[in-house]
């Protein structure tokens, strides 16, 4: 039985499906080579060359360079490997959360139950 | 004879790794969290299980696209700690039993599910949070694990039903092993959030609570849910809540309920439900 | 609308490939090979597949025992040449249709086949030299192909009951395709050979002119079979014909043969059968 | 339903289960990195550097200098990850399966259909 209807899309929710995975490629690449240690020093060390090993297009390459967190999930980056990119330019989950909403990390905190639970 | 002593449910959420990791479990903010847990670790002490099966999901910590499994089984002695993006917790390698896993490996297969069987593979906070919620780690886990990893990042997932189903053969899986082993099943994930797009940050603590009524007392009503209905009462990254039903297949039709709790600080509902088996 | 327009089984023996990149398939040696593939050659012409669905098995090329896919789908658009050890063969990649592939995952994994869904996958001999039989690659390959791999090497393997099944789902799964395709399966593997331990280099045609008998018309009868038997009967290594029965199992229940051939020269029985769907 | 039977051995037959699987790990990875040149001509050049990245007892480390297949495959070597030592040892999968069987390998192309069709 069909799990997903494409004809309901969810507000503001970006399901990672085979399409955003294909596109998104070879951004996941990237983003998941920096859980090794060496490869978040030669990320921080110089990014332009680090992209130059993952075949980036320039707007894949701009979307980081940017850190345009909402622009690399509609360009298919998984969160999950997104949260690698967040450690490797000291972006947390919930300050990349706040940009996707377009609130300011205090605004988001606001939001919350216990906003201080970070 | 090995046979299933409980099951329990829980979040697996990364930041009260970093606050267990911090010694802040007993601040304002994870204190609500901690005492959930207390009667847990008494109950555990009383059911006394020698192995637990750990229904969890991996977050791009050892899998990626190029090759990804709907069902991974971990079958291995030990597993060590994946890297996150900010470098390893001060925690042990997780102590597996190759043996009971490969077991269950031959009886799944044979019984037509389609696994990956792994032989090395790297634990994540959704295995790994909800071990530091039920024991201690110093100085040395206190208990062996079966890691099972459910695809819950890259759609198309297995269906809620298949996750259910998958619990029912696992269970005569279980029962089919001659050594004497006492087994506790644990799914992982959920409860209600979503972490990409506008939509960051959503909650749902009605839909939490009724799927913690369904899941205990009629659990096939979450079997016949699809994704696109979880994604939409709980967000994106809800879909998690499968691995309950694996978790909850895994148990008798009937069970005890123990504890039942539910704490939702920031993004996600943190919740907790142990089930005793009727045998 | 997708349609499956006929089946092959063919087995897919290395040195195969080393004939034909050497020119030698008019050899002494090769020639009844070569001759039994002439009207197969006219077939394809006649039945004109625009893709080929090719359930095959990795060969310790791409992939490794510390993560063992029991199924594993390709969904790319193009599929590298793995080494085999001796450097690559002069091929060019292998054309996909990453699209067609992914609509195939979504239908099967929906449908209780659990899938590892690779995006990248590198080939061997396993998918290669059933394609150097039936195509010239040069310039290119002209014809797309989904690769869809069977664990036959490491135990637990799927059950054979369970290949035929996933041919059923398959078609299935082809048919719900909204685009005009002509979908060709093949199924490589066997006949009866073993490659490890004294026993190597059992054949036993009498079995394998049997299975050819029986995978055309009696198909259940193998699907019923459990891979002790296949083993007894055939060689371990004969286990591969396993992956026929998922050929069978995506056409129709009664099925037009074609050609049927069979040559054993060396240490496996190498034969063909094409068979063409009722519709 | 139960796919193989233990207590029905088949003659000089080393089904790869998972036990073999488990006690060949080691020697099939090492196998297995022969599919890449630039490890195969490190195993050429210095075999017994070579042992040192696979972790290999001493047991198994004598079966790849004695070229025991017979041995290797007893000790959980999977028939194909050994093509790749085979390979990279001047063996081919004949002349592996005549010492298996115990004989030479002319004494092996002998009993064949074809023993040309190598
Ligand atoms: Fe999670
Ligand atoms: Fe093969």
């Amino acid at each position: 039985m069909a799990q997903l209807e494409p004809n309901r899309p969810i507000d503001g929710t970006y399901v990672f499906d085979w399409r955003l995975s294909r596109k998104g490629y070879r951004l996941n690449k990237l983003a998941f080579s920096l859980s090794r240690a060496e490869n978040r020093d030669a990320f921080k060390e110089n990014e332009e060359a680090y992209f130059d090993r993952f075949d980036l297009s320039e707007e894949e390459k701009d979307l980081v360079r940017k850190r345009d967190f909402l622009g690399l999930i509609r360009h298919g980056t998984n969160i999950y490997m997104m949260l690698k990119l967040g450690a490797a330019t000291g972006n947390g989950l919930y300050q990349m959360g706040a940009q996707q909403r377009g609130e300011t990390y205090q605004e988001f905190l606001a939001t919350r139950n216990v906003g201080s639970a970070t | 004879m090995a046979r299933i002593v409980g099951g329990m449910g829980t979040s697996h959420v990364p930041s009260v790794g970093v606050a267990y990791d911090r010694g802040k479990m007993q601040t304002p903010e994870w204190q609500p969290l901690y005492d959930m847990f207390l009667p847990v670790k008494e109950w555990l002490a009383r059911i006394d299980p020698t192995i637990a099966i750990i229904v969890y999901n991996d977050h791009g910590t050892d899998l990626f696209f190029d090759k990804y499994p709907t069902f991974a089984l971990g079958a291995a002695d030990y597993y060590p700690q994946g890297d996150e993006g900010y470098g390893p917790r001060p925690l042990p390698p997780v102590r597996g039993d190759a043996e009971f896993s490969w077991h269950l490996s031959e009886q799944l297969v044979w019984n037509e599910f389609d696994l990956t069987v792994c032989q090395e593979l790297a634990m994540d906070h959704g295995l790994l949070v909800p071990m530091n919620l039920c024991w201690d780690h110093r100085p040395d886990w206190p208990i062996k694990v079966v890691p099972l990893q459910i695809n819950v990042l890259q759609h198309p997932l297995p269906t809620a039903l298949r996750c259910w189903k998958l619990g029912q053969a696992l269970r005569k899986a279980v029962e089919a092993y001659p050594k004497d082993e006492r087994v506790l099943v644990i799914g992982t994930g959920g409860m209600s959030h979503q972490l990409n797009g506008e939509r960051f940050g959503f909650m749902n603590e009605n839909w939490d609570q009724q799927f913690l009524d369904w899941i205990e007392a009629e659990p096939e009503r979450v079997a016949q849910m699809t994704h696109q209905e979880l994604m939409e009462k709980g967000g994106a990254e809800s879909v998690e809540l499968i691995m309950w039903l694996t978790m909850r297949g895994a148990l008798s039709p009937q069970v005890k309920r123990i504890d039942r709790g539910y704490y939702n600080p920031m993004t996600t509902g943190i919740a907790l439900l142990t089930l005793e088996d009727a045998g």
